[in-house]
């Protein structure tokens, strides 16, 4: 079922190279990316109830690996290159499964949206985009480090070509592709020397994460303070450039700017969330100890990102720009969750009798996990918003907007939700993420959060003051009289994202719950007992 | 030694001198033609050997294949090349002094070779027609090299008519 | 020893009193029994060797005779009947012209060479007397690889023909010897096959071996009645022995009308004899080996009891043989090169391949069903 | 049995709202209905659960109607569930909020409505071209109002108290944007509102961080935030275990004080009272619901469901109660003497409000939990009144500025007298709504602070007098907001010939509001207080302990004298500055004559300058000191963020480039040279092996055959050595 | 018979015949000499081949493997002795010599 996932976009990518006219390539691309959505549907619907089906079954790895992955759900296991104890082993738990659904989502509405808007090179472009799914849809789905880093490289690759070729030409997309690519690459070269590292000193010399987060107690690089610290900033280095954390994030306006509209909604979306699942996935279960004396630096960076972002964001005169710093800013809370949760000692974790550390704990994780799949779909939204307003009005310069509530009020409304929805309001997906965050991260790393709270009012004020103020009110001038409003392609590309928005706001009970099951796991692993 | 022994022994002698001659023929005759015609004699003197040792049929294939076809072939290539014949100058070329004296050393070692090493005899005496037993082996412990060598022979016969094509 | 077996069988009877004649004598002289082994051997040797070198050459001018007579006949004329009564005389006179006649060596001629050259054509044909049956037991010798020995001779004609062709520094001998050696080569294969049909059905390669399997039915035994394989053979193996000796039909080498003499066309007196004598002694051993595998060598009717028949039938078909190649002489036009070939080579040697293939499978057929009659009747 | 349909009773709006923002956008007669049928519906069911809660009876307060069925956010173990709860005061504003709101509705149909004199002179009555829009908007607003009042818990509290920001925000900023075909509003109204509406959601968007960092405070030490479990003994207690986070202060002040310091934003008070004045931007309907009744209200209704841990705080020896009660008692003076330099006739109600609230403020601060109740149900009554009768005067004569009115009273008799009610109730006179309740007040105040057994309390002391001053200077604007609209001549004849009688839907919600401001009142007077034992008698939800009450005394009976005199005394004053020589057109306010105080008044003290956002009468906008630090503080960061962090990953570029020209150096001077010198080296020895190569085959054979000898020889030699 | 010769001397005459053999293709200068030369060569092999069947074979009746080895050994002769001739004809048709040392093209 999961490598199914997994690898249909590639099977789809080969054979759109044999398709011969465009619309013809389009129209596949679009149907042939429903099938990985209907079927990680289903796998989420279905995943909690089936729990021998969910199970490790099936799977030709060791034993102790089996034992090492129950909680992994859907488990797949083969041993690849078992000289070096490396298997194609995939399974999710409640964390990835929200961000594989994320991923296939996005990946839809992006291929329906760009299907009306790219024209050059029409192949390459989708054949790209859906080798892009596979590359993320394989990380979160994958549970051997060599393979996680497979995808990882994968996912790295098309990104690159799709903001080189497919980029707007005065945004230097050359310069920013590149930066991306080598900035990103630099870190993953880091993560690269932590999972041999990992290898090398693991008791069964394996690359497998559940079987090295289970033996983690009495495995040599859990205790070696040295290798361990190496490779945990191996790993923080490759997550946090990923995140993008504060000091690393200079190569996310550039790819915005230049990226295509699908591209940055991908980008925005997806790969930025690689980052954090790299966090839950592997800092939080497989360096406790390290992350938590870490933690109050992590979170520090973490605070100075939302507030810095939101600061630098309010200054931004380029659309784009804004919300790409306005990533920044979310995805200082999502690390600011994990911090929190990792700031926990180990016998918070342990007896209750200290005060519900657990739950806080739990909350901050699931706050982070929630925001991030939040952000994916409200930054998502805005990047598709912003990129219909470049279609129309082929400029970002925010000052040369204004009235758009009056000329283009279909527009105005779904920017006015979005806005909304991403500064925070309560009632809409941002604030849920937030809250929890938050509440969570009170507890451990009480000060940080409350400038991190300065943070949120800077976001509701450069939101407000830069878009809305700009874009939606004010006179309305002669320049965008005839401004087309949205298209029936266009709003239908938004819908699904503004039902997301409202219902996770006002009932965010169905996905907390699959990933509460998954931190209450990742908390126990955390937990040496 | 009973006279029978002495007798074969001389005849061995007899022939091994006449081969040996024939042999020394074929290299040294000015003509080639005459050389071709000494190689015959040697074939003779080798068929009888294999008398003497017994293998009447191996003999008579030898005469059959040898001088009825090789020694042919090589005729008729002297014939075909007969023009170089009269400018003869000399046939022996440059080096002949040292591959004389390397085969001289040859000749030596194999000679101290043969003495020296403890050759095993078994002596059995050879009873009535081998010719049946050896076309029984032929087609049966040997059946492959035998095919192995009808495809050699068939590749041959087809190269030889190629190459030699005007 | 009695009468009955001396008139039955003359010839032997008398080889062995002599033999043991000899043994008695030499016993009686106290010579050492090795020593008496050996000098018997040597004069019974030398005994049967002179045997046949005087009926060999006495065979081959009653042939030139009987040869001129037919042709003649055959073309409408008398042939030689001044010399003795019916010309009988006339190979003694032509023997007495060859011996008188002067022997010419041009000048640049291959000495060594043209000097062998007749010798190493009439030797193989000599030798080949050895193996032949010329009776119940009257062969020279009885090598159980008889037959092969027969062909192996045969194909040394070719240096022969080769040696008189290149040694005698003349462009038609030359050209002569070569055509012989290119006939000769490629009719040796279809000539050989034939005869492994005949081997294949006796399964013996000795000629007494052959002869013995042909026993039976007052001559239907013979392998020339074996029916679907029997005649075939015989016409193939009598082509490809005619075109083997340069005999009529194929006597191109020699063609007067082109190449005056072909190969022996520098030859003149005794060395011409002898070629003339090869020629016809080659006739003779064709017949004798075509009688002996296809009509049964010494066998007919009561040559079990009266051996001394065999020698009789023996000569009797090998003499029809012969007559048969002289009337090939007489009638058949000399072919061209280029048929010589291809009839050899693209019709010849494919059909006695089928011959032999077709043959091994009757026979392996008829064993099989004999051992499953056998097998149903046990 | 009604009570459990509680939850339905936001979900009518809300329902209405989607409805319109979905389906009926068009049409703006349908939605315009939709959105009173939802609010109808409201009414009637909250009535229900009204009765029911008043059959009840006080002991509602020990165990309210109470349902939390949803789960909603589940976190660990433990999950916050959605659900409703009513008490005495819930009940209470469950009666006040969908009447107020359904009589602005029908109000605001026709309000809605604009004429502007067309081409050919005669006027045009059209609606307002996004009519269907504010529709959807208040009833968002009274859905979210509603939620807010029966929710359960603070989360679900705090959820909807943003929404009603988003929706004031919204309304506020109603008029922000105008189409090139519009011109129903002029660009300086535009620019006004916008900046207005950015203005008032960022002040609230303060308070409310504030709210949710004591909402999450109080979440992780009480471990709940459901108000049945909120207050339990324990989970109080062990705020005060942790050590104390900020120096003296102790756990339960901090949270405390946080969550007064939402109320301080959303109920304009004091320091962020900035946004108030100019939110009057927004239509007057707008004004009237949630710059009046509702919205601000929602502020004090916090106050009152967190009471228990105000008084927990106050009696652990918090400073928490006294703080509101200061704040309250000084933006009430405050607000009112601002008010008194205000020409806009819709500015001076927005500072009444603001000094009402921080009257009723005052009353909770210094323990007086009913009085102080009580007075928020009736101002939302006379201030809703004074407010739409407001609107109506605008509506009618077309601008908001006083000076330019006058003599009104004779051109819209029944918009006046309305007016003049709602006024008298403002000012405490007799018989209406407000006397009781600020009379109450008094009450509560002077005996407390000079007759209490415990002793004078200094700071109750200074809370009624502030009181006092701040009642008399209310009757004195209102009187002069009388004299100025109503009375005297007409200052501007175009429009006064210009005004005309407001319409039936509109003076029938004026007649009804007018009607309950004077009924209300009797619902608590010091000789029945039916409202004071129904809602003080069982104390509150968490804080069992029913509130003191004292019998009619003549104390009572003093403070009924003392206001009186405060009130009349005030109106006196009016009349003799306004009222007995008319301002006469052109000229100045008397009071400008005071000079710079005045002045100081007129620009509310120059706050805007400093910390707030200055919006000017033409539309433009200039930051105040504290918001343009943050534009250049935000500048700066951008400014750095480019220089400095990417000018890092640029050098690391450059340095790159600098370190590939060397490499590139060595590389071809160094190493190809070592390629090179090889390469050459091979091809010497290669030459001299060359001369082997004969061509003749039998040189091969005979070397062939000489290395084979050689090895033959050495094989030898080796075996039999 | 082979009690009588000892198998050394056939040896000792295979080896001579070898060595005219290898001397003659070494020293000839005529192409179809040296083929000769390989020809001697090969039924220099050849009788040792036989003088091995018949001295060393246990049963020479059975184990015939040096006759069968032979008759390869004189196929292989023919098959060269055919393509060496063949290459020879065709040397000389195009280069007019048969002489080994003319034909040297591989001469650097």
């Amino acid at each position: 079922m999961l490598s199914a996932i997994t690898f249909l976009p590639l099977l789809g990518a080969i054979i759109i190279l044999f398709l011969p006219n465009d619309n013809a390539i389009k129209r596949f691309a679009i149907l042939w990316s429903i099938i990985p959505l209907a079927l990680a549907t289903v796998a989420w619907v279905v995943f909690p109830t089936w729990p021998e089906f969910t199970m490790m079954n099936g799977s030709w790895c060791s034993p102790e690996i089996n034992a090492a992955s129950l909680e992994y759900y859907l488990g797949e296991c083969i041993p690849w290159i078992p000289a070096l104890g490396i298997q194609y082993h995939v399974g999710i738990d409640g964390i990835s499964m929200p961000l594989i659904w994320l991923t296939t989502l996005l990946t839809t509405l992006s291929l329906f949206y760009s299907a009306r808007n790219i024209s050059t090179r029409v192949k390459e472009f989708f054949a790209l985009f859906l080798l892009l799914e596979t590359g993320m849809l394989g990380v979160f789905v994958s549970l051997d480090l060599f393979l996680f880093y497979i995808f990882w490289e994968i996912g790295l690759v098309p990104m690159y070509f799709l903001i080189g070729i497919w980029g707007h030409e005065q945004d230097r997309p050359q310069y920013a592709a590149i930066k991306f690519f080598l900035y990103t690459l630099a870190g993953s070269v880091f993560m690269l020397l932590a999972i041999i590292a990992l290898y090398l000193f693991s008791t069964p010399n394996t690359f497998d994460i559940p079987l090295l987060t289970a033996t983690r107690d009495n495995s040599v690089w859990a205790k070696d303070v040295l290798i361990s610290t190496a490779a945990f900033i191996g790993f923080f280095l490759a997550f946090a450039i990923k995140m993008p954390l504060f000091p690393f994030h200079t190569w996310l306006p550039d790819a915005h700017t230049a990226a295509p509209t699908a591209g940055s909604v991908v980008l925005a979306g997806i790969l930025l969330k690689l980052g954090g699942y790299g966090f839950i996935r592997i800092l939080l279960p497989m360096f406790p100890g390290t992350f938590n004396s870490f933690a109050i630096g992590i979170g520090a960076l973490a605070v100075i990102s939302i507030v810095y972002g939101s600061l630098v964001a309010m200054a931004q005169t380029d659309f784009k720009r804004l919300v790409a710093y306005s990533s920044v800013n979310h995805m200082g809370f999502v690390v600011l969750g994990f911090a929190a949760a990792a700031a926990l000692t180990n016998e918070q974790l342990i007896n209750p009798e200290l005060g519900n550390y657990f739950n806080s704990g739990a909350t901050a994780i699931n706050g982070a996990v929630l925001a991030m799949f939040t952000h994916g779909v409200i930054t998502g939204g805005l990047f598709f918003l912003v990129g219909m307003l470049y279609e129309r009005t082929h400029t970002r310069e925010l000052a040369q907007f204004g009235g758009f509530m009056a000329t283009v009020p279909i527009y105005g409304g779904l920017l006015l939700l979005t806005a909304f929805a991403s500064l925070g309001l309560p009632g809409l997906a941002g604030f849920v993420g937030e809250f929890l965050v938050l509440r969570g991260s009170y507890t451990t790393l009480t000060l940080l959060t409350f400038i991190a709270v300065i943070g949120v009012i800077f976001t509701a004020a450069y939101f407000l003051w830069r878009v809305v103020q700009k874009v939606l009110l004010g006179k309305a001038d002669e320049k965008w009289v005839n401004l087309p409003d949205l298209r029936g392609y266009e709003v239908l590309t938004l819908v699904p994202l503004a039902v997301l928005m409202i219902v996770i706001g006002i009932y965010p009970n169905w996905i907390l719950d699959t990933i509460n099951a998954a931190t209450e796991v990742i908390l126990k692993t955390m937990a040496s007992v | 030694m009973d006279l029978f022994g002495v007798i074969s022994q001389l005849v061995f002698l007899l022939v091994a001198v006449l081969t040996l001659a024939a042999g020394l023929a074929t290299v040294l005759l000015r003509n080639v033609f005459h050389a071709a015609l000494a190689l015959v004699g040697t074939f003779f003197g080798v068929a009888a050997i294999y008398l003497m040792l017994e293998a009447e049929f191996l003999a008579i294939v030898q005469i059959l294949v040898y001088v009825g076809a090789i020694a042919v072939l090589i005729l008729f290539a002297v014939m075909l090349t007969r023009g170089m014949m009269q400018t003869e100058d000399s046939n022996i070329n440059s080096q002949w002094a040292w591959a004389a004296t390397a085969i001289g050393v040859l000749f030596v070692g194999l000679f101290i070779l043969i003495l020296q090493v403890p050759w095993k005899i078994s002596g059995q005496p050879v009873v009535g027609d081998t010719t049946p037993a050896l076309g029984t082996a032929l087609l049966t412990t040997y059946l492959l090299p035998f095919e192995v060598v009808s495809v050699l022979l068939l590749a041959t016969l087809i190269g030889a008519f190629i190459i030699a094509r005007e | 020893m009695d009468i009955w077996t001396l008139i039955t069988d003359p010839f032997v009877t008398i080889y062995n009193l002599l033999r043991s004649g000899i043994i008695g004598l030499l016993a009686s002289l106290g010579v050492p029994p090795d020593w008496i082994a050996l000098i018997v051997f040597l004069i019974m040797g030398i005994i049967v060797v002179t045997a046949i070198l005087i009926v060999a050459p006495v065979m081959m001018m009653y042939m030139t005779w009987l040869e001129r007579k037919l042709v003649a006949r055959m073309q409408d004329r008398v042939g030689p009947n001044r010399v003795g009564p019916f010309g009988l005389l006339q190979p003694i006179a032509d023997m007495i012209k060859f011996l008188t006649k002067e022997d010419i060596v041009p000048e640049g001629v291959d000495k060594p060479v043209h000097l062998l050259a007749p010798i190493v054509v009439v030797i193989p044909v000599i030798l080949s007397f050895s193996v032949i049956q010329f009776g119940v037991g009257m062969g020279a010798v009885d090598l159980n690889l008889g037959l092969l020995f027969l062909l192996a001779m045969g194909s040394m004609a070719t240096i022969g023909v080769f040696m008189a062709g290149f040694g005698s520094h003349n462009k038609f001998a030359m050209i002569g010897g070569m055509r012989a050696a290119a006939q000769i080569i490629s009719y040796e294969i279809p000539q050989i096959l034939s005869v492994v049909v005949v081997v294949l059905l006796a399964g013996s390669i000795s000629l007494n071996g052959i002869i013995e399997k042909q026993s039976g039915l007052f001559g239907l035994g013979w392998y020339f009645f074996y029916l679907p394989v029997g005649p075939i053979a015989f016409f193939i193996f009598l082509l490809a022995a005619t075109a083997e000796i340069n005999r009529v039909p194929f006597d191109l080498p020699e063609a007067e009308s082109e190449l005056v003499a072909g190969y022996h066309t520098e030859y003149s007196g005794m060395k011409f004899g002898l070629f003339y004598l090869a020629e016809f002694l080659n006739t003779f051993i064709i017949s004798a080996i075509a009688a002996s595998l296809f009509f049964g060598g010494w066998q007919g009717p009561f040559v079990q009891q009266i051996p001394a028949l065999g020698i009789a039938y023996f000569f009797g078909k090998t003499i029809i043989l012969i007559g048969i190649q002289l009337w090939f002489r007489g009638s058949l036009p000399r072919i061209r090169v280029d048929q010589l070939m291809n009839f050899g080579w693209k019709r010849l040697v494919p059909a006695t391949l089928a011959l032999i293939l077709f043959t091994a499978a009757f026979l392996w057929a008829y064993r099989v069903l004999n051992q499953f009659l056998t097998g149903l009747g046990g | 049995m009604v009570q459990n349909f509680t939850l339905l009773i936001p979900l009518f709006p809300l329902l209405a709202f989607a409805i319109i923002a979905l389906l009926t956008r068009s049409r703006n007669r349908l939605s315009a209905w939709i959105a009173i049928l939802g609010v109808i519906l409201a009414l009637a069911l909250s009535l229900g659960v009204f009765l029911e809660a008043l059959a009840e009876g006080a002991e509602l307060a020990v165990n309210p109607f109470y349902g939390a069925p949803i789960v909603w956010y589940p976190y660990g173990t433990a999950t916050v569930n959605f659900g409703w709860l009513v008490d005495p005061m819930g009940s209470a504003m469950l009666f006040m909020v969908p009447t107020v709101c359904l009589m602005i509705f029908i109000y605001s149909v026709a309000y809605m409505r604009h004429s502007h004199t067309g081409k050919d002179g005669h006027t045009i009555h059209e609606d307002d071209p996004r009519y269907a829009r504010f529709f959807a908007l208040i009833s968002l607003f009274t859905g979210s109002m509603l939620l807010l009042v029966i929710s359960s818990n603070l989360l679900q509290f705090f959820i909807a108290w943003e929404i009603m920001g988003f929706c004031s925000y919204a309304l506020i900023g109603f008029w922000s944007f105008r189409g090139l075909k519009e011109h129903h509003i002029d660009d300086a109204q535009v620019g006004r509102a916008r900046a207005a509406s950015i203005k008032a959601f960022l002040t609230t968007r303060v308070g409310d961080v504030l709210l949710m960092t004591g909402m999450i405070l109080l979440f992780i030490t009480v471990g709940t935030l459901d108000f049945t479990q909120m207050f339990s003994p324990d989970g109080l207690n062990n705020m005060l275990l942790g050590e104390p986070p900020i120096g003296a202060l102790q756990w339960p002040t901090l949270i405390a004080l946080l969550i007064f310091g939402g109320t301080v934003a959303k109920s304009a008070q004091f320091p962020l009272h900035i946004w108030l004045p100019d939110a009057m931007e927004g239509p007057t309907p707008v004004s009237a619901l949630i710059h009046a009744a509702t919205m601000v209200s929602a502020g004090i209704f916090l106050v009152i469901r967190m009471y228990p841990l105000f008084v927990f705080d106050s009696q652990t020896g918090g400073f928490s109660m006294q703080t509101v009660a200061l704040i309250g008692g000084f933006t009430a003076i405050f607000a009112a003497v601002l008010g008194l330099a205000q020409n806009d006739i819709k500015r001076v109600l927005a500072f009444s409000t603001v000094s009402q609230l921080g009257y009723m403020l005052a009353a909770l601060g210094i323990g007086a939990f009913v009085a102080g109740s009580f007075h928020l149900i009736t101002h939302a009554f006379f201030k809703a009144l004074l407010f739409l009768a407001a609107g109506a005067v605008i509506h009618a004569v077309g601008t908001n500025d006083m000076l330019k009115m006058g003599g009104l009273w004779r051109k819209m008799p029944i918009t006046f007298l309305t007016f003049l009610i709602g006024a008298l109730a403002l000012m405490g006179i007799f018989p209406f709504a407000g006397f009781w309740s600020k009379d109450e007040i008094l009450l509560e105040a002077l005996r407390l602070g000079f007759f209490s057994e415990s002793g004078a309390a200094p700071l109750v002391q200074f809370v009624f007098i502030s009181l006092a001053t701040a009642a008399f200077i209310t009757a004195l604007y209102t009187g002069r907001q009388l004299f100025l609209t109503f009375f005297g001549k007409p200052r501007d004849q175009h429009f006064y010939d210009h005004a005309h009688e407001s319409p039936v839907t509109i003076w029938v919600p004026l007649a009804i509001l007018a009607l309950f401001t004077t009924v209300i009142g009797f619902w608590n007077t010091p000789f029945a207080p039916a409202f004071t034992g129904y809602v003080g008698e069982a104390g509150l939800v968490g804080l069992p302990v029913p509130f003191e009450h004292h019998a009619f005394d003549q104390l009572a009976l003093i403070s009924i004298f003392v206001s009186l005199g405060i009130a009349f005394g005030g109106l006196f004053v009016a009349y003799f500055i306004y009222g007995f020589r008319p301002v006469g057109a052109g000229q100045p306010d008397p009071l400008e004559r005071l000079g710079i105080i005045y002045r100081a008044l007129a620009s509310k003290f120059w706050l805007d300058e400093l910390y707030g956002y200055k919006i000017n009468l033409d539309g433009t906008a200039r930051a105040g000191l504290l918001v343009r630090f943050v534009g250049l503080l935000s500048r700066f960061s951008y400014w750095f963020d480019r220089t400095i962090v990417d000018g890092l990953v640029n050098l690391v570029g450059w340095f790159g480039r600098i370190m590939a020209r060397l490499w590139g150096w060595f590389d071809k001077h160094v190493i190809d040279a070592i390629v090179n010198g090889s390469g050459s080296v091979t091809g010497e020895i290669a030459g001299w092996w060359r001369t082997m190569q004969t061509g003749n085959v039998q040189n091969y054979a005979l070397i062939a055959v000489a290395g084979a000898m050689a090895f033959a020889i050495l094989f030898l030699l080796r075996s039999f050595t | 018979m082979i009690n009588d010769i000892p198998l050394n001397y056939f040896l000792s005459l295979a080896a001579a015949l070898f060595c005219i053999g290898l001397f003659g293709s070494l020293a000839r200068k005529n192409a179809i000499a040296v083929l000769m030369g390989i020809e001697l060569m090969l039924n220099a092999v050849n009788i040792n081949l036989v003088a091995f069947w018949r001295y060393g074979s246990p049963d020479p009746i059975l184990n015939q493997a040096g006759i069968v080895f032979a008759l390869f050994v004189i196929t292989l002769a023919a098959a060269e002795a055919a393509i060496g001739l063949a290459l020879v004809i065709a040397i000389y048709r195009s280069r007019d010599t048969v002489n080994v040392e003319e034909i040297n093209l591989l001469k650097w």
